[in-house]
Order: structure tokens, then C-alpha cells, then sequence
């Protein structure tokens, strides 16, 4: 059975201690911008999570000697990805499928739904997503109402 | 047959009362073994529930088979009630008074069992409330289009009109047991007899309230099934999607109606020894009815069964064919026997017409009516258009299980109904008793 | 002016070779039933393939179509949804919403092409055979209805492909799984509000028929009928 | 090429550049090809591969998409990201597949996800024949077979057979330089699936070295004589694709086909008209129509025939046609003129179902084109393309062979399987000092083995396969792209630590220095490893004349040239006892058996029967009423070998008399799936050979039919037929 009915606490679900505790501020304060790391938000359906390599591309010579990065940087080295834990997204059971490139084009801002990211230092889900939130965006944007725009 | 008895009013009350107090060995068997049998039905539901709909006998293209066919007996076999009291109230049939209670709780009982079906048949019983139209943050909505949730409205109007029904001529007796009553059945009937005090006009409001819910009860119980023919009728199978759905579909649900009570009048004139309240002439006047419905569905059968052989177009022949000379063939002449053959000569001829024929060919009209909606979901499903998707269906013990365990549950209902409350209306019949006619 | 989605399916070409099945199996994550079930009458093919005899031994043909969800303009599954879990959306699509389907199963037996499957177990895959499994497309729970969605989430994405090159959707980048498969070409898919896709012209061809056509539920797959 | 799947292997070559020009992001650092480990989530990438479900080889494209797997390290469940393969669709670029895939070819998937892979090399434990395994290290696994391998060479390297599937590439060059290092006799294919009749017409009428092209595409009438060419037989994508076009692709122009054939197959189906033959009459039928286009003076190339062909085709005598075909004369000239009046006829001619006359009916059917004036012409039969790589295993009657052998490979041949029983295969296989088999899979034959030493999936490995059929020279290539999902190791790599152990000079072909040769000018390797083959340019129709042997030459120690035999089929079995004709054909969803434990293949219906899960006995209307057989009952075929039970089907198109069957089911050890479901109608066939080929004859074994009791035949769609008077079954 599934309680599909829960979606929004799927979401919350993910407060589980991540592998690495990536600072989202400090590499936002870099200059850094959502868009570099999590490089298909605007065009594709996934907003992708980096791969080690891409944390090795800068890593393999900055702040080498920081814990966590040293932890990276053993990921790398045994070549096993970082086993991030999500933290937004809908499970599969959810039945959603959700897209970011629209959004993005639609001039949605990240922290619309991800929160204030960029100052946090790990990830937590902030910003409750299910049904209600969605269309109620939907119809002040709106935007489809069709309910296979996201149920298929 | 028909042989008048006189009975003191004091001794009314005496009679009625008195399976509400005693309670005897014989009554806690049966209760305990529907009881029983209900728990079984519950536990299988459980499991198909947990399970999923697999462990049915259901397959692609029967979708719908023993639950839906249970849901159209039980809305059928709830005419019994409501629609015939009311009839005969409408009409004043003198002969009705001993008949309506009895009836009216069938209406009650046989529409909770029969509403519970559509829920049991979904594939996921868990949501049905979104049959419900209630606000939401979604903004969604049932589909207003769908004869379904004319289904679920009519048969909530039903169940709520027909509870109100029931409850209204309970009143004054419940009151009356209230003032000789002591302890939790005290409290009980004192609390529902919203405190009566049987002045004129309580009676008067009484009365008016009765005729009225008695003609909205008739429209409503006409139009429910109606509804529920229409599930079938408005869409495109074959030997479905038929103009004569909703009469025949109400025909039958009268018919069956009639059999149930006469059934359910002979096991409580037998167990709760009332021969002196359910006489001869009850029995034979609703045998009369019964023997004027089985005529009336034969006519209906034979005008949509000759209809549809004449046009012969296929795909309705298919479904015809099946039902008549295919695998469904026993079937099909085992329902007209019960509900043609049988009732038609047992109770037709007068000499014949007895409380037993009656109650059997009542009977036998149950089997003949429980049939009639399993070929009528059946074999249309399992021959759609296309040859192609043609598939058999068998149940399993599942389906055979639960709604067998309904069977168990009306007679729980009605024996913890027996116990509570007098299952003839006292006060309309001590009224009866003293007009000095039966 | 919104798409609307069709398709036309030559039977001079279609020899039955039922690539399209597999092709639909792959890409909807169509649950495989066991023996048990496939005999019980649960196995699931959003497309199948239909036989019909004409004639007898030794001059007897075999015709046989391809049969999916006819996606019906007028689909008489739509009506009877007491939750609207099927609906008509903007793009002509007949869409099953899983998350809304409770199960009333009305749509099948309404569906006079028996084209919709009820999940009658919560579907199981033994590993690591999941690992197959498209992200792109729902696994249905037990207790739902579900049908052939014209590869929904194809048509989805290529929308957003094109969306993000700025350009309108090309007659024939659109294909479903079944249609991208056919050897023989056999399955076109297209727009049937652009005259000019490949598809208006074949549905407006001499030869395009619709299946049970006199039921009126304006199916929009388009049957060519076998040359002469 | 379409677009959209143009847009699939472009994107797929020039993912850098594009990203590389939206400027912000880090993307353009990221080399062009991608490990899994780089696969964005939710995100597709197309690679290249090729399909190695039959010999077609077929060029396609796979969707690569990250998932998650959990696996036990040191204990401990772990979630893995890994890269896996979600969808097989024919690679564009190919001249084989053109962007289209066949239904097996599409499941292949589920070999590679399939939860009875081998996880590793086993040795056995139990006796031979009980599939009893214990899992053992790949080193001592090797170290084993060296040891044994290196015995029987010192003694006999004769003694060494290595069974293969009929594929051609990498594979097949490795092992024969393998075996060539070794001494030992050249790799033996003896699979039903290799066409060695069909191969052998070729060569001897036309002198081509592999299977000929038939241009079905530009063809305008097409007379199929026994070639299920769209159900599987020789190369059913490209042939289906071809069809396509034949019947609608030209502007006011419908290709006609008439197919002959023992059995109404999916071509027959296809086909506009079917001409129901007995089995083994093919070559009189197609006798039939030369005498006939010769006599109503049709004939436009008799100058190409050897005279005494011509001669023998003015002698024949229709009437035994007629006869044995029971086909109407009236009928014989109206194809005759049908196919003569054409403007380009074509007849494709082959053996789905062998005979012991097979090879003449092929090679006549060879004659007829040659006399129809379309060989090496648009529309009409072509030569076969060269093959870029070399190392296509040879044919051959491997019975023999395996009597004497000590030490067998196994790699893509399942001897126990598609060889009859009465062959006495399971004891020759018991007999055998050593058996190693390289299958994925614990098949029928690897029950017998000694050592498993598990394979890559087709989609997991780097090699490089021939096509059987092609229009131009091509090579269709795959690399690994997904890691492998268990302690699996390719064959190369197993053959080469072999040799190493054993001290052999030995390399082991790889697409790139196999290929570096055949690439042309400006074309580079990675570009073909992205393009996923390589292909000579089109064309070339007429590249290649063909030269038609004359008769009575004799070449080799071949047998002599082909001059007119129009012999009658043989049968084995009284026709008393065994009164039908028992016909197993390779069916479409199982070809010769080997995709019987891909659960969608299990589960797609049966293209007859609609059967799913298990094949029945197809039996016709007549017969079956007279034996009180209806469909679904279990019915016991018996020939004088075997017998065999399963469920009936009655055909309303089967020949009466003729008991089909499609080969698929019936495997003793195939995982979980196909051990022990239905049965296998090759196990009851007579020890019956092609005589020149040595190929089994399929067809040439008499059975009778028995019903046993009411049964069930899972199907899941009834045709209008099946159904009784009111519809009801």
C-alpha cells in the first residue's frame, strides 16, 4: 500500500546525517552559483547532483587540507561516488514528475522552492512540496493545470 | 386462508414484547454463527485488501463480477422495504400495518450491506472518500458526469431517508417502551424516543411526516434504482446500453424486495412464534404482489432479450448467446425457473398459494434475482467488441466468501434489531386492533 | 495552436512481428506477470496484436492488427470516472492519472477496444530486473488502472527539448516507444492539427479506417487498410 | 535516419561542445565521454552497441540513465549509484537495423538485468549432467583449465572442440587464433540459426561467400519460397524494414508477395497470397514456375543458367508438381506469369524449416532468379557484402566431432538443447573428459560442464560482430560502457589468460586493431566508436557480377556443382505409426531457443497462438476434430525418438496433416523463467541430415498425436476462430 496522500513528508524524509557536511554558504560566497554545480537545472528535467569529479575539478587543488574535503577527496580516490542523501524530491511511488527547466525559464526562483540554500550551510528541506503548494503556484502563475503535466 | 383472529390489545404488547426481554438459546446460536460467518467475510477482506485485488477472480475484460453483482441484489432487495410501505401506506392498505416495520428494516440493513460493495470492489478502498465531494487544497473534484457518484448520492439520499423512515413510526413505541423498561434499554429508548409524549399533536406532526417521507421515499427508491441500472446502461457493452434498464432494473428490485420480506416474514412469524400478527392473508397478499412482479420482469426479459435476438447485431449476439446457449446457459434457465416457472405456478394457481409456497418460491425468486444481475454483469463483460479481449470468469473464495458473509451480516443486523425493538409496529397495530379489522 | 496527438498504423506494412509489444515493454515499466497470472487473464500489453481469419484452409488469410489505446477524441472511458482519474487533456491525450485512480475499474469495462489493465497485485520485479526500469515513467501501484499514454513522457520531453532551443516541435520527433521501434515503419505518429505532418495526410489517405469506427467515439489511430 | 534519432547520436558525440557554449558552467571540462560514474541523475546519454541476441547483428543504440543498487561490501549493504541500460532502439547510423530493433532484440535488456546471471566462474561439484556448482576464483578457474587443456594438447590437440554460435567479429577471430596457437581444429558452429543451406546455394550456384542480399526494398513482385524472411529467418530487421518500403514506401507502386511455405508464418501472413506446401515440395513448386516461365517464354536470363539447368527445367514435368504440391496448375501458370510479367520479380528462397532436400529447393530457387534476369540488380538478388573481419566459424556436422573430443568450449552453442536427443548428445557430453562453457547463463548444455566460466552480457562487452546479412561491407561495434554487474570476464580476456598460463603466443582480436584496417579514409576510431560501426559507403549495386558456376565443375573437395536435382524429401517414420509431419520452426520470440529466460519474451503472445509461457502444438481443424482435440488440451507428439506433451492449439491455417511446433520452450536449465517450461520439439526429431551440408533436417521426422486430457494454453488474446458457436469457448 502506498500513502501516496503523504508526498509532502516524503520530502522531509531526507534529515538523515549527509556523508559530507557540504557548506551550500561558503561555496556560494565564493561566487559560486546554483546553476555551476547543479548544471542541467535550467535546461533539463533534473537539476543533477555533481559527480566527485566535478568536486575533484576544483578540489584536487583548493583547500585540500580541509576535513571535509579530505573526505571528498577519498571518495575520489576510491573511485566511489558521494553517497549524498536527497533531500528535495518526490519519492518514485509519489508518482511525480517533476521538471526543473520549465521553472526555470518561467523566471521561478531557486529558493521559491529549495529555501534559502545558498545560506545554509547543509541542505535541509525548508520548503514543504506537495500537491496544494504546487497548484497553488500553478494558478497564480498561471501555468498548466493539466494534471498529466506532472502525472505520467 | 384468510381467517380473522381477535386479539386483546393488552396482549399485543404482551406478544411483541416479549422476544425484546427473553432471550432464549436458539437466539445466541444464530447470532453467534452470523456473527462468525461475518467475521470470515471481514477477515477475507482484509485480505484482499492487504493482498490486492488479485485474489478476486477478476481478470481483463471481467472487471466487475460477484461485488457487483451483490451491490445490485442488495439495492434491489432494499426495495423490499421502503417501497412497498410506502406503497401501501400511500395507498392505505389496511393489511400493511404488521408488514411495514419488517420491511422498512430490510430497506435499512440491505442498503448498509449493499453500499458497503462498491467500496469492497475498489481497487483501492483505502481512498473512497474521494467519491466524496468535499473541499480540498487540491481544488479536485468527483466528476459529476459519472453515473458512480450518482450511485453514491443516491444511495446516501436512500440510506438517510430510509433510516428516517424506519425511525419515524418507531417513536411512539419506543416511547411506550421507554415508560416499562429500566436500565441502558431504558436510557436507550428514552433517548430516541426524543422525548414523546404522544399528545395529539405529536401525532398529528407524526403522521404528517410519514406521509410525506412515504412520497419521497417512493421517488427516491425509483430513481436509486434507476442509478444503479444506469451504472450499466450508460455505457457502450453490449445488452449494457438499454433504454428498459431503469424500469427493469426497478421491477426487479421490487421483485426481489418482495421476496426477501416474505422470506424474512416467514422465518420471524416461525421463530418469534407471531402466527397471530403475520396471518395467512399477509402472506397471500404478498405472494399476489410477488406473482404480479414476476410477470411484470418476465415481460421486461422477454422484451429486451427479443429485442436484442431480432436485431441481431453481433456483439449483442455474442453476450446472448453466451447467456442463453452458452457457458452461461444453466444459469440463465435456472433464473427463469426461479423467477418465472416457480412463483408463476406455485403461487398463480390459487390453490396451490400457501405461507410455504410462498416462502419458497420467495425464495427461489432470491436465487432466480441474485442470478439475474450476475448474468447481467457477467457475460456482457466477458465479450466485449473485439473478440479479441474475451475471457471466462470464475470467483474464488475471496468473493464467494465475502459476499456470502453478507448473507451472515443481514441476519445479524436483523437479530440485534429483533432484540431492540418490536419488529411490528405496536402502536399502528394496537390502532389496527382497535379499528377491529385485521 | 495546441498539438493534437495521433497516430496511423499501415496494416499494408505491419506483418505482426510485435516489436512495438517489447518496445512498450522497455520504455512503461509494464509489469510482467507470472504464468499463474498470465492464465488467471492478468498479463499486461498496453499494445497487442489481433488476429482475425478470413476465409478457409487452403485460401484462408490471417489479418492481424496492432490495437492500443485508440486515445478516442469521444472516449466513452472518460465519462464514467466517478474521480476523473481519465480525462481528455488540452492535447487530445486520454490520460490515466495513477495518483488519482481509486479503482472503480468502470473505464475498463467502457473501453469497447478492452485496451486498459487494472493492477490487480502491486507489481513485482525479482532484482535485479528493476534496474531496467525507465525513471521517466510512473510504477503503477496495485489497485490502478493504466493504458497506453502515447509515450506521455516522450512527448513531454521533447516538448522540453524544444522549449529550450526555442524552436516549435518537428512532425516526427515525437515517437513513441512502439512507433520508434516498428521495422516496417509501419506506426506513424504525429499532429492531427498540423496538415502537413506525415500523419494528417495518412489519416485523410483513401485507405485510413478507424477501428468500430460507427461507435462514434472518434478514435484518433488511424488503420490503413491492406492494398490491393 | 529520422530526426529525432539523429538528434540522439549527436547530442550523444558533441555532449562537450554544447555545454562548452553556455560559458558558466564547469560542464565543458568534463571529457566528452562520459564514465557511468558521471551520469547526471535523471539524465540520458545514447550510446552505441551492438545487439547479439541472433546472427543479424544489428547495430544499436542503448539509453544509459544512472540507477541505484544496493550490494554487500565487507558486509555491509551499500546503495551504489551505477550507470544502467533502460532501452535498446536500433542505432540509425546502421545499414542493418536502421534505427529499428526487433522484439528480442529490444529484451536483451533482460538478459543483462536477468536475476539468473552467473555472478561468477563455477566448478562443478555434482555429476555431470545435475548442475551442481560451487563458486571458485577466476584465477583457479584458469589455472584449472590450463592444466586440462594443456593434457589433451600434449597428447591430441585434435581432440580439442570449441562449439560457437554462427556469429562472426571479434569473438570469432579470437577463438580462432586461439585454437590456431593451441593446434587445435578451427571453431565449429553446428546451431540451428547459422543458414548453412542457404550459405551453401550461394556458393555453389553463385560462388559468394555468405548469405545473398535480397533487394526486397526495390523489388516489385516477390515469390518467397520457404524463407520466413520476416519472422526471423537470416536478418529479420532489415528484411521487415525492406518490406516496409516494398508494400508502401514507393509513390503509386505496392509491392506483390507471394509466399510458399509449409506453414503459415509471419510471413505467410504477410504475405498476399500464401501457397500452402507440403513439407519438402519446395524445389517442385519452384521447378514448377522455371518450366512454366520457360514454356509461356518469360524467361529473361536463361543465357545465365547452365544449359543443362535449362534443359532440366523444360523437361520437368508440371504435373508431379501439381501433384506433390497440391497446388492447381491454373494456379502454377498465374504465378508464373505474375512473377514473369513483373517488372522486377524476385524470388527470396531459403530453409526456415530444413529438409533433406532443402539445399536443392534453395538452389533452384537460385536458377529461377537467374532465369528471371535479377541477380546483381536493383530489386533482385545481390552478392553479399565482403566481411571486414575475418574468422566466421565453419559449419559442420559437430556429432562426430564430439565423439572423439576430450576437451569442448562452449561459447553461444547449446548442443544439449538444439541438438535431438537421439543424437545421444547428454551422453556425449557425459563422456567428455572436459567441458567449459562460456554462456552467462547455466544452459542445458552447461549442466554438463566442469567449469562455468561466465561471459559479459552483449551489452556490457567491447567486440565487434559482422552481420549476416548487410548491404555494404559492415562492422557494428560496441564498447563497454556499463560496468559489469558481476565477476563476469570476457572470453577474450579468459582465452588470453589461458594462453599466457599455457605459453602460447596469442593475441586476442580486438575491434581496434582488428578494425584499424577496415576504417576509411578520414574516418577515425573514436569516430566509429561513436557512430557504433563501421560501414562502407552505399552503393555498389552492381559492384559485383556474379558468375554462376557451370555444372558438373568440381572445386575442391566439394561436392559437385549444382546441377538440377529435384529429389523428394525424405521422412523419418512408418507412415503408418507416424502419420503426420512434424514441423518445429525457430520461433519469432525464441529464434533457436536462446531467448527463453527473457521474461518479456516469455510473456509477448505467441504470434499464432497468442500463447504466452509456454508453446503449444499447432495442429489443423480437420485432424484435430478428428482426434477429438481442442485447443488448450495436452496432446503427446510421439515420433519414433521421443515424445513430447504439451498443450494444442488448433490453427485454422495450419496444413492438415503437418504438426508444427515453435522451438523455444523446453529447456532442462535456462534460469528460472524457461527451465522446464513447455517443451522442446527439437528433442524428438530423427538423426535426419541435410546430406550435403549436414545441417539437421527439422522437418524430416513423423510423428503421431495423442490427446491426453483438458489442459490450459495461457493465452492472451483469442482470435475470431477460437471462439465456439455464441461465442463461447
Amino acid at each position: 500500500m502506498r500513502y501516496i496522500w503523504l508526498i509532502g513528508l516524503c520530502a522531509t524524509a531526507a534529515l538523515a546525517e549527509q556523508p559530507i557536511l557540504f557548506p551550500h554558504n561558503k561555496h556560494m560566497a565564493l561566487g559560486l552559483e546554483c546553476l555551476d554545480c547543479h548544471s542541467t537545472a535550467d535546461t533539463r528535467a533534473a537539476a543533477g547532483m555533481p559527480s566527485v569529479r566535478k568536486c575533484m575539478l576544483c578540489h584536487e587543488k583548493l583547500a585540500t587540507d580541509r576535513p571535509g574535503v579530505k573526505q571528498v577527496r577519498d571518495y575520489a580516490a576510491r573511485k566511489l561516488e558521494i553517497p549524498w542523501i536527497r533531500v528535495y524530491g518526490f519519492s518514485p511511488s509519489a508518482l511525480v514528475k517533476f521538471r526543473h527547466a520549465p521553472h526555470y525559464r518561467a523566471n521561478i526562483d531557486c529558493t521559491t522552492c529549495h529555501g534559502e540554500v545558498a545560506k545554509a550551510t547543509v541542505a535541509e528541506a525548508t520548503v514543504t512540496h506537495n500537491m496544494g503548494t504546487c497548484l497553488s503556484c500553478h494558478r497564480q502563475k498561471k501555468a498548466t493545470e493539466d494534471c498529466v503535466a506532472c502525472h505520467y | 386462508m384468510a381467517t380473522a383472529v381477535q386479539i386483546r390489545q393488552d396482549k399485543v404488547r404482551e406478544d411483541l414484547w416479549r422476544p425484546l426481554l427473553q432471550t432464549r438459546g436458539r437466539y445466541v446460536v444464530a447470532l453467534v454463527l452470523a456473527g462468525l460467518a461475518g467475521a470470515w467475510g471481514l477477515a477475507a477482506w482484509g485480505y484482499q485488501i492487504y493482498e490486492g485485488l488479485g485474489v478476486t477472480g477478476k481478470r481483463r475484460p471481467v472487471m466487475w463480477a460477484f461485488y457487483i453483482t451483490s451491490f445490485v441484489f442488495w439495492i434491489g432487495i432494499s426495495h423490499a422495504g421502503t417501497l412497498i410501505s410506502a406503497i401501501l401506506r400511500l395507498t392505505h392498505s389496511r393489511w400493511r400495518k404488521p408488514v411495514t416495520r419488517a420491511a422498512e428494516a430490510i430497506t435499512v440493513f440491505a442498503l448498509m450491506i449493499g453500499g458497503m460493495f462498491p467500496i469492497i470492489h475498489l481497487g483501492r478502498p483505502w481512498v473512497f472518500y474521494w467519491l466524496l465531494p468535499y473541499p480540498n487544497n487540491r481544488l479536485l473534484w468527483p466528476n459529476f458526469r459519472s453515473p458512480l457518484l450518482w450511485d453514491v448520492t443516491a444511495i446516501f439520499t436512500y440510506l438517510t431517508g430510509s433510516v428516517i423512515y424506519l425511525y419515524l413510526p418507531l417513536i411512539p413505541d419506543v416511547a411506550h417502551l421507554a415508560e416499562h423498561t429500566t436500565g441502558w434499554r431504558h436510557a436507550l429508548y428514552r433517548a430516541l424516543s426524543l422525548h414523546w409524549t404522544s399528545s395529539d399533536r405529536e401525532w398529528h406532526a407524526l403522521e404528517r411526516a410519514m406521509k410525506l417521507m412515504a412520497g419521497i421515499i417512493l421517488a427516491v427508491a425509483v430513481s436509486v434504482h434507476t442509478v444503479v441500472a444506469w451504472d450499466f446502461a450508460m455505457s457502450v457493452a453490449p445488452m449494457w446500453h438499454s433504454t428498459i434498464f431503469g424500469p427493469y432494473f426497478v421491477t426487479g428490485a421490487i421483485f426481489s424486495g418482495i421476496a426477501a420480506l416474505l422470506v424474512v416474514l416467514a422465518i420471524v412469524r416461525k421463530t418469534m412464534h407471531l402466527e397471530a400478527y403475520l396471518q395467512p392473508v399477509h402472506f397471500d397478499n404478498l405472494a399476489k404482489l410477488l406473482v404480479l412482479m414476476s410477470l411484470l420482469w418476465f415481460y421486461f426479459t422477454t422484451a429486451e432479450y427479443l429485442t436484442t435476438w431480432y436485431g441481431n447485431e453481433p456483439w449483442e449476439m455474442a453476450v446472448l448467446g453466451a447467456r442463453v446457449r452458452g457457458g452461461y446457459a444453466p444459469l440463465f434457465w435456472t433464473m427463469v425457473v426461479c423467477n418465472f416457472v416457480i412463483p408463476f405456478v406455485l403461487l398463480g394457481i390459487q390453490r396451490l398459494r400457501t405461507i410455504r409456497t410462498a416462502t419458497i418460491s420467495a425464495a427461489a425468486v432470491l436465487v432466480g434475482m441474485w442470478l439475474e444481475r450476475f448474468l447481467i454483469v457477467v457475460p456482457t463483460l466477458a465479450h466485449p467488441r473485439l473478440p479479441a479481449a474475451w475471457g471466462t470468469y470464475a470467483p474464488t473464495w475471496v468473493e464467494i466468501s465475502i459476499c456470502g458473509a453478507t448473507f451472515a451480516a443481514m441476519a445479524l443486523l436483523y437479530l440485534v434489531f429483533s432484540k431492540l425493538f418490536p419488529i411490528i409496529a405496536v402502536w399502528e397495530y394496537e390502532e389496527h386492533v382497535s379499528n377491529g379489522r385485521i | 495552436m495546441a498539438h493534437r496527438w495521433g497516430m496511423a498504423i499501415d496494416l499494408d506494412r505491419c506483418m505482426g512481428c510485435e516489436a512495438c509489444v517489447a518496445a512498450c515493454h522497455a520504455e512503461n515499466n509494464l509489469p510482467v506477470s507470472d504464468p499463474a497470472q498470465a492464465a488467471k487473464g492478468r498479463a499486461v500489453h498496453w499494445i497487442r496484436v489481433d488476429r482475425y481469419y478470413e476465409g478457409e484452409f487452403p485460401e484462408i488469410r490471417v489479418k492481424y492488427m496492432p490495437v492500443l489505446c485508440q486515445q478516442c477524441d469521444e472516449a466513452p472511458c472518460e465519462p464514467v470516472c466517478p474521480v476523473y482519474a481519465t480525462y481528455h487533456n488540452p492535447e487530445g491525450l486520454n490520460v490515466q492519472v495513477y495518483n488519482r485512480c481509486v479503482g472503480t475499474r468502470y473505464c475498463g469495462n467502457n473501453c469497447p477496444y478492452s485496451v486498459r489493465f487494472f493492477n490487480w497485485f502491486e507489481p513485482k520485479w525479482t532484482a535485479p530486473l528493476e534496474l531496467q526500469h525507465n525513471p521517466d515513467v510512473a510504477i503503477r501501484p496495485g489497485g490502478v488502472m493504466e493504458k497506453c499514454t502515447f509515450c506521455v513522457q516522450r512527448i513531454e520531453r521533447v516538448k522540453l527539448d524544444a522549449k529550450a532551443e526555442n524552436r516549435p516541435v518537428a512532425d516526427g520527433e515525437v515517437q513513441p516507444a512502439c512507433v520508434q521501434s516498428c521495422p516496417a515503419e509501419a506506426m506513424v505518429f504525429g499532429d492531427l492539427n498540423d496538415p502537413e505532418s506525415k500523419v494528417s495526410r495518412l489519416a485523410s489517405s483513401g485507405r485510413a479506417t478507424r477501428l468500430l469506427e460507427e461507435l462514434g467515439a472518434k478514435p484518433k489511430v488511424f488503420y490503413l487498410q491492406r492494398g490491393k | 535516419m529520422d530526426r529525432r534519432n539523429f538528434f540522439k547520436i549527436v547530442s550523444t558525440a558533441s555532449t562537450g561542445v554544447l555545454t562548452g557554449a553556455c560559458g558558466k558552467k564547469l560542464d565543458r571540462y568534463v571529457p566528452l565521454l562520459v564514465a557511468e560514474r558521471e551520469i547526471v541523475p535523471g539524465e540520458e546519454v545514447w550510446r552505441p552497441a551492438a545487439c547479439g541476441e541472433c546472427g543479424a547483428g544489428c547495430g544499436v543504440i542503448v539509453r544509459v540513465m544512472e540507477a541505484e543498487r544496493v550490494v554487500e561490501r565487507q558486509g555491509d549493504p551499500v546503495r551504489e549509484r551505477i550507470a544502467t541500460i533502460k532501452k535498446i532502439e536500433g542505432n540509425p547510423l546502421d545499414p542493418v537495423s536502421g534505427g529499428r530493433l526487433c522484439a528480442r532484440g529490444q529484451a536483451a535488456l533482460q538478459g543483462l538485468y536477468n536475476p539468473d546471471r552467473l555472478r561468477g566462474p563455477l566448478r562443478r561439484v555434482g555429476p555431470k549432467g545435475k548442475a551442481e556448482f560451487a563458486p571458485t576464483s577466476w584465477a583457479e578457474a584458469i589455472a584449472v583449465a590450463a592444466e586440462k587443456l594443456e593434457h589433451v594438447r600434449a597428447k591430441d590437440p585434435s581432440r580439442i572442440l570449441f562449439l560457437t554460435g554462427p556469429q562472426a567479429g571479434t569473438r570469432a577471430l579470437t577463438i580462432a587464433r586461439f585454437l590456431e596457437a593451441l593446434g587445435a581444429p578451427p571453431a565449429v558452429t553446428f546451431e540451428i540459426s547459422d543458414f548453412p543451406i542457404e550459405r551453401k546455394a550461394a556458393d555453389l550456384v553463385f560462388g559468394w561467400k555468405g548469405l545473398p542480399v535480397y533487394d526486397l526494398a526495390n523489388a516489385r513482385y516477390v515469390l518467397g519460397v520457404g524463407a520466413d524472411f520476416l519472422g526471423g529467418w537470416a536478418s529479420p530487421v532489415f528484411y521487415a524494414r525492406q518490406f516496409g518500403h516494398f508494400r508502401q514506401g514507393r509513390a503509386d507502386l505496392r509491392g506483390r508477395l507471394t509466399q510458399a511455405e509449409s506453414r503459415m508464418s509471419i510471413t505467410a501472413q504477410a504475405a498476399d497470397l500464401w501457397i500452402p506446401l507440403p513439407p519438402g515440395t519446395e524445389v517442385l513448386f519452384t521447378a514448377a514456375i522455371a518450366h512454366l516461365l520457360l514454356r509461356e517464354k518469360l524467361a529473361r536470363g536463361p543465357n545465365g543458367v547452365p544449359q543443362q539447368v535449362v534443359q532440366a527445367f523444360e523437361a520437368f514435368d508440371v504435373t508431379r508438381a501439381v501433384r506433390a504440391c497440391g497446388v492447381e496448375e491454373r494456379r502454377l501458370l498465374r504465378l508464373a506469369r505474375e512473377l514473369g510479367e513483373s517488372e522486377r520479380p524476385l524470388v527470396m528462397a531459403g530453409a526456415s524449416v530444413v529438409q533433406t532436400n532443402s539445399l536443392e529447393s534453395v538452389i533452384t530457387a537460385h536458377y529461377l532468379n537467374l532465369l528471371l534476369g535479377n541477380v546483381g540488380k536493383p530489386g533482385g538478388v545481390l552478392p553479399p557484402a565482403p566481411e571486414p573481419i575475418g574468422g566466421r566459424p565453419g559449419f559442420a556436422n559437430a556429432l562426430a566431432l564430439l565423439e572423439r573430443t576430450q576437451f569442448v568450449f562452449l561459447d553461444g552453442a547449446n548442443p544439449a538443447y538444439t541438438w535431438p536427443a537421439s543424437t545421444g548428445v547428454a551422453q556425449k557430453l557425459e563422456r567428455v573428459e572436459t567441458l567449459v562453457s562460456f554462456a552467462p547463463f547455466l544452459d542445458d548444455s552447461g549442466a554438463y560442464a566442469d567449469l562455468l566460466l561466465p561471459d559479459h552480457h552483449m551489452l556490457e562487452a567491447t567486440a565487434a560482430i559482422v552481420p549476416a546479412v548487410a548491404p555494404v561491407a559492415a562492422v557494428t561495434l560496441a564498447t563497454q560502457f556499463v560496468e559489469p554487474l558481476y565477476e563476469t570476464r570476457a572470453t577474450e580476456q579468459v582465452l588470453t589468460e589461458l594462453a599466457k598460463k599455457m605459453e602460447l603466443t596469442f593475441e586476442p582480436a580486438t575491434p581496434k586493431n582488428v578494425l584499424a584496417s577496415a576504417l576509411t579514409e578520414g574516418q577515425t576510431w573514436e569516430e566509429a566508436v561513436r557512430q557504433g560501426g563501421v560501414w562502407a559507403a552505399a552503393g555498389g549495386v552492381e559492384a559485383e557480377q556474379p558468375k554462376p558456376r557451370k555444372t558438373g565443375t568440381r572445386r575442391g573437395e566439394g561436392p559437385t556443382a549444382p546441377a538440377l536435382e529435384l529429389s523428394a524429401p525424405s521422412f523419418f517414420g512408418d507412415t503408418s505409426q507416424f502419420p503426420y509431419y512434424f514441423h518445429p520452426y525457430p520461433s519469432l520470440q525464441f529464434g533457436d531457443g536462446r531467448a527463453a529466460n527473457l521474461p518479456w519474451m516469455q510473456e509477448l503472445p505467441d504470434p499464432v497462438s497468442s500463447a504466452m509461457w509456454g508453446l503449444p502444438v499447432e495442429i489443423d481443424p480437420q485432424n484435430a476434430a478428428r482426434l477429438g482435440i481442442r485447443t488448450g488440451d495436452l496432446v503427446r507428439v510421439e515420433s519414433a525418438h521421443g515424445r513430447l506433451e504439451a498443450p494444442a492449439y488448433v490453427h485454422p491455417a495450419a496444413i492438415p496433416g503437418v504438426i508444427s511446433m515453435a522451438i523455444g520452450d523446453g529447456h532442462r536449465h535456462f534460469g528460472r523463467y524457461a527451465s522446464n517450461r513447455g517443451a522442446n520439439p527439437l528433442s524428438i526429431l530423427a538423426p535426419v541430415w541435410e546430406k550435403s551440408t549436414g545441417a539437421l533436417a527439422l522437418g524430416a521426422t513423423r510423428v503421431r498425436i495423442t490427446r491426453l486430457a483438458s489442459g490450459r494454453l495461457i493465452q492472451f488474446s483469442v482470435s475470431d476462430r477460437e471462439q465456439g458457436p455464441w461465442g463461447y469457448r
